[in-house]
C-alpha cells in the first residue's frame, strides 16, 4: 500500500491523534505536515527517519508491514498463518454490518486480519516476531488476532526462541463478543507458559495500545518497551473522563507517565528500536547458549 | 425494572383491593381472585421470554443476592484475607478461604454494598488495580496450598478512573490473568450478576463456569456498544442482544458449563432457593474436578482457552 | 514471673506504649489502671481475658511465656535450644556494656534471650512455633534470636510442619553490628526456604515490631495477623518525625492503618487468636494431608 | 572533611607561595620543597591511620565516585530498566544489564546524584518501597535469564518517610531478602561508599562481598546509635569504632572477602585509579563464580549466610 493510501486509512482509527495530512498547496502525498510541530514536511525525509519528524520527533503511526521492515534484519522474515481470516460468529449487525466491517478492511490494508506474525532474524538473533495493524478496525483482538497471538507464543515455546511482539490495538473486538473477550485469557495463559519455560519475550508497545490488549499479553513480557508519545492504558481517555468527570491531566496514559508510574522498563526512538531490541536479545538470549 | 411496570401496576390495584374488608363487600372477592390469576399469567409471560436486555436489568437489580449473601449463606468457617501487600485493601474485592460442605476452598468475588454507604467504600463493585493484586495473591496461596478457587463474578468492570490507570490497571488484570491459567487447583467461577468485561474476567475465567439464568458476561457494557455503535446509550437493549451476552448464549458458544435456573422474576424473589441451587451446582462442580490430577488440570484448562474462537483458514 | 514484676520490667521498653501500672492505693499489683481507657481493673479479671481490657479492648503487651500459655494446646509445648545465649562478639561498650545488658535481662526475664521456641499443637495441629519477647533488649534480633529463628525455620522444614511466629522487637540488635544486620537476611533466606517447600508460615505481629524484623522473616509470612492496636514498621515514629519534620497522623504504623494499606491479612483479637490460627492451620494444611 | 583541615591549611599557603614568580625570590624555592615534604608527610599519617569515623567521613565525601560513575567506567552496553510494575519508577535505585568486559550482568546500585537537583529527584540515594521491588523484579529477571548480579551499595539508608512506610517499605526489603537468598545466579555485592543499615542489606549480600576501603556498613548509622545511646549524635565517632563496621571490621569478621585499595585519602582523588581496581575486583570475582553450578551456589550462599553469628550454647 502506498503511503499516501495509509494516509486516508488513518481515519478509520478510535484512539490514536491525526498526524499528518497532505497539505493543499502541494501534490498529494508528496509534502505532508507534522502534526507535531505542524512544520510541513518532505514525504521522502519522513519515510527516511521512520516516520518520525525530524524536526519535532514525533512517532507518526506506522502499518505492521512498515513495522517489520524497520524492525526486522533484511529479508529474514518469513510470515506464518498467513491464511487467517475472521468469521462473524455472532451474526452482528448493530451498525455496520461486521461482514462489511471485514471487507472493508481487507480491501483497505491488503492484509486478511490486524495482526502479522512469523520468524525472522533481529540483529542477528533469531526471533518469532509480530506485529498489530491498526488500521485493521483498530487491530481490535477477535478470534483471528488472538489465535494468531497465541500460536506465536506457542512457536517460540515450541523453538525456544525469544518473542518480540509489537501491539497497536483499540482492545477487544466487541462484534464477536464473549469469544473476543476470552482471547485474553487464552493470549495470557500462552504467555504464562512461554514465561514457565523461560524464554524471553520483548513486547513493544505503540499508539494506541488500549483495553483488552494491554490487559493481557501485551504486558506479561520480560522487557516492555514504549515508543516516545504513545498512548497506552485500560480504560480509554474518553470513557475516564466521563467516569470521573474531570479533565485529565497532561499526558495522561502517555509513554512517559507509565514510565514514570514504573509501568514499563524504557522510552526508546523508534530509530534505534531496533537496536535496542537486538542488545536486549543478547542478554536475554545468553542463559540458553 | 422498567419491563415489569405492568406487572406492578396490576399489584398496587391488588394491594388496595386487599385494604378493603371482603367481608363488607362479598363481590371484591372474586374481583381478588381474577386479578390473581392475571398477575400469575403476566408473571410468567414476563419472566419466560426475558429478552437480553431485561435480563442485564435483572443482573444489576439492587436487591439481588451479592457475593456476601453467597458467601454467608454457603460457607462456613470463612476467614476474610486483606491486601494486596503493596499498596491498599481494595474493598472492591473478596479474598478468603471457606468450607462448602466440608471442602475447603478460597473464594474470590467482586463486591457490591447493600446501601451507599457500603457501595462508596466498595466502589460499586469495580476494582482498581489493587484489588486485582489481592486476588492475585489469593490464586498463588490456594496453588501454594492445594484450595480450590470459587470465584463469584459480580462487576460493572474494573474502575476506569485516573489513579487506576496510574497504578497499572492493565499490568493488574494481565498478572491475574496469567496466574489463574496455571494454578494447579481447580477453579470454579459462577456468574451471579453482572460480567463486566476485562475486570470480570480477571477472577473470571478457570476449568468450570457456572452461570445464573439471569447473569450476563460481556466483552463490553451494552451501553457502551450503543454508546460507540449509534452514539446513544438507549440503544443498549438492541447490543445486548447483538453481543450473545446471556447465560443462554454462553452456554450455546461453549463458554459456560451450566446454567443455574432462577426464582421466576429473578434471584432476588427467593433468595434461599438460589442459594441451595448455586451450592448444589458448586458442590458437584467441585466433586467433578477434585479428583483430576494437577497437571491434567491445568493441561485441560489450557486446551480449553485454546479452543475458544472462530475463524476461516488454517 | 510474676506479672507484677513484669510491669516494672516494661520500663525498658523502647517503643511500646506504657499500659498499666499499680495504683496508689490499692495493694500492689492487685489492681491496674488500663491505660487504654484509664480505668481501674482487677487485675484477675485482666488476666482471666488474656491481658485484654474487658471495658476497652486495649491489648496489654504480653511476655512470650505468657504468649505460648494463650496461643498453644496445655501442655504441647516442648522448648528447643533453650540454652542458647547471647556472647559479646564487637566487645560492644558505648554507653550500657552489651554484656552487663544481656546479664541484666537475663536477672530480670528469667530468660536466655529474646525469643523462645519449639514444638507444639494449637487446636489439635502440630505446629513449629515461636514468640519474641520484648523485655530482653526489646526482643532485638542479633546472633542467637536470629539463630533461634533461621532453626525453627529449618525445623519446620525438617518435619514439614506449619511454623507460627509471633513478633515484638525493636528491630536489629545494635549491640551485635554487621552480625546483627545479616540475621535478617539469614532469617530471610530461611523463609524462603520454607516457602519453597510450601509448608504453612503464619506469622503474628504484636506490639511494637518494628526495623529489621519487619523487614525480614516477620513480613514474609504466608498469613499476616496483628494484634489490634500494635504498632509495625520499618522506621521508628521518632525518627519519622524527625526526618519529614511533620506531626504524624493518627493510627500511622497501626495495626488497623496496616489493614486499610494493604500490607496484613487480618486484624485479631488476641482472645480469637488461637481459634483463628487453628482455623487456618487446618486450611493450608489440608494440601499436604 | 574535618580530619583534613591541617591538611587544607597546608596546602592553601603552598598555593598562594606557588602563586608567587620564584625567579624574583629564589629562597622561596626551598621553601616550597619543604612544604611539599611536609604536606606528603601528613597525608601519609592521615590517611593510613584513619579511624572509622574519618572513613565513614570519607564514604560520604561529595565527590566520591558513585554508582552511576562505576557504571559509566566499567560497562559498556548499559541499558537501564524502570520501574516495579506497580507503583512508580523510584530513582534512587539502578536497575538495569550491561556487559563487563565481555561478561553480560544485570546491575543494582543505590543511585545518589551529583548535584542538588538530581539529589532530590533520587532522594540522597534512599530508596521508597517501589525501589525495592524493582531491585526485586530485576532479581527475578536476572535469575530466569542466567544473568549474574552486580550490585553496588551506596545509601544512608531506605528511606524513613510517611509515604514509605504506607507503601511498605519493610514489605519491599524483606521481599528482595528472600529473592536475594534464591537466585540461582552469582550475585557479587560492591560496597561504595555508605552500606546503611536495611536499606544497603536490600540488595547487599550474596556470594561475595567486595569494599571499598573506605566504603562503611552497618546495621544503623553511627549517628543514629549515639542518639539513642548516648542522646547525642556527635559521638557518632565512638559509636562508630563500637559497631565494627569498615571495611577492615568486615574483613575480619569473615562478612566481606575482599578489600579494594583506594588512592591516597579516598577513592575520589584518583577515580580512574579506584575504577580500575574495582574492575578487576569484580571480573575476578565473577570468573571464580561462574563455574559454579546453580544448585550448588544457592546452597553455598545460604551456608555463608547459615554461618553468621556468634552464640554460646548449642
Ligand atoms: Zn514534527
Ligand atoms: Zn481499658
Amino acid at each position: 500500500m502506498p503511503i499516501s493510501d495509509w494516509f486516508k486509512a488513518r481515519e478509520q482509527r478510535r484512539y490514536t491523534t491525526p498526524t499528518a495530512v497532505p497539505t493543499a498547496d502541494v501534490p498529494d502525498g508528496v509534502w505532508v505536515r507534522c502534526e507535531g510541530c505542524k512544520r510541513t514536511l518532505y514525504m521522502g525525509d519522513l519515510e527516511r527517519s521512520e516516520m518520525v519528524c525530524p524536526s519535532c520527533g514525533k512517532h507518526h503511526d506506522i502499518t505492521a508491514p512498515e513495522r517489520l521492515a524497520m524492525l526486522l534484519d533484511e529479508g529474514s522474515f518469513v510470515e506464518a498463518d498467513a491464511g487467517m481470516r475472521s468469521t462473524d460468529p455472532l451474526d452482528f449487525t448493530s451498525g455496520k454490518a461486521y461482514v462489511d466491517q471485514i471487507a472493508a478492511a481487507e480491501e483497505r490494508t491488503g492484509l486478511n486480519e490486524g495482526f502479522i506474525s512469523g520468524t525472522a532474524a533481529i540483529g542477528g538473533h533469531a526471533v518469532v516476531v509480530g506485529a498489530m495493524d491498526f488500521r485493521f478496525i483498530g487491530a481490535s483482538m477477535g478470534s483471528v488476532v488472538g489465535e494468531k497471538i497465541t500460536r506465536a507464543f506457542e512457536r517460540a515455546l515450541q523453538l525456544r526462541t525469544p518473542l518480540v511482539l509489537v501491539t497497536a490495538s483499540g482492545g477487544a473486538r466487541m462484534q464477536e463478543g464473549m469469544l473476543s473477550l476470552m482471547q485474553m485469557a487464552k493470549t495470557s495463559a500462552a504467555a504464562a507458559r512461554l514465561a514457565e519455560a523461560r524464554v524471553p519475550y520483548i513486547a513493544i508497545l505503540t499508539n494506541p495500545t488500549m483495553g483488552g490488549v494491554t490487559a493481557s499479553f501485551a504486558t506479561l513480557a520480560d522487557v516492555l518497551i514504549a515508543e516516545p508519545g504513545a498512548l497506552i492504558g485500560f480504560a480509554g481517555p474518553r470513557v475516564v473522563e466521563q467516569t470521573i468527570r474531570k479533565t485529565l491531566p497532561k499526558g495522561f496514559q502517555s509513554a512517559e507517565a507509565l514510565l514514570a508510574n514504573g509501568m514499563i522498563d524504557m522510552v526508546v526512538d523508534r530509530r534505534e528500536l531496533a537496536a535496542t531490541v537486538g542488545s536486549l536479545l543478547a542478554y536475554l538470549g545468553s542463559g540458553d547458549e | 425494572m422498567e419491563f415489569e411496570r405492568p406487572l406492578e401496576e396490576l399489584e398496587q390495584k391488588l394491594a388496595s383491593l386487599k385494604r378493603v374488608d371482603v367481608s363488607e363487600q362479598p363481590e371484591l372477592a372474586a374481583e381478588i381472585g381474577e386479578l390473581e390469576a392475571e398477575i400469575g399469567r403476566l408473571h410468567q409471560t414476563l419472566y419466560t421470554a426475558l429478552t437480553p436486555w431485561e435480563r442485564v436489568q435483572i443482573s444489576r437489580h439492587p436487591e439481588r443476592p451479592k457475593t456476601d449473601d453467597y458467601i454467608e449463606a454457603l460457607f462456613t468457617d470463612v476467614i476474610e484475607l486483606h491486601g494486596d501487600r503493596l499498596f491498599r485493601d481494595d474493598e472492591a474485592m473478596f479474598a478468603g478461604l471457606a468450607t462448602l460442605d466440608g471442602r475447603r476452598v478460597a473464594v474470590l468475588g467482586h463486591r457490591k454494598g447493600k446501601n451507599t454507604n457500603e457501595n462508596i467504600r466498595r466502589n460499586f463493585g469495580s476494582p482498581h488495580p489493587e484489588g486485582f493484586r489481592k486476588a492475585e495473591r489469593l490464586m498463588h496461596l490456594a496453588d501454594r496450598f492445594g484450595l480450590p478457587i470459587v470465584s463469584f463474578l459480580d462487576t460493572a468492570g474494573a474502575y476506569p478512573g485516573i489513579e487506576a490507570e496510574d497504578r497499572g490497571q492493565a499490568l493488574a488484570i494481565a498478572e491475574c490473568l496469567a496466574a489463574l491459567s496455571q494454578v494447579r487447583v481447580p477453579v470454579v467461577v459462577v456468574g451471579i450478576g453482572e460480567g463486566g468485561s476485562g475486570g470480570a474476567l480477571a477472577i473470571g475465567f478457570g476449568d468450570r463456569l457456572i452461570m445464573l439464568e439471569n447473569a450476563y458476561y460481556s466483552v463490553i457494557s451494552p451501553e457502551m456498544c450503543a454508546t460507540i455503535l449509534h452514539k446513544d446509550a438507549r440503544r443498549a437493549s438492541e447490543t445486548s442482544a447483538c453481543l450473545q451476552l446471556t447465560a443462554q448464549d454462553l452456554l450455546r458458544l461453549g463458554l459456560a458449563d451450566e446454567v443455574v435456573c432462577e426464582p421466576l422474576g429473578g434471584a432476588h424473589r427467593d433468595p434461599a432457593a438460589t442459594f441451595a441451587s448455586v451450592r448444589g451446582a458448586i458442590g458437584r462442580t467441585l466433586g467433578e474436578l477434585s479428583p483430576i490430577a494437577p497437571d491434567a488440570l491445568v493441561e485441560a484448562r489450557y486446551s480449553r482457552l485454546r479452543a475458544i474462537g472462530a475463524y476461516a483458514g488454517e
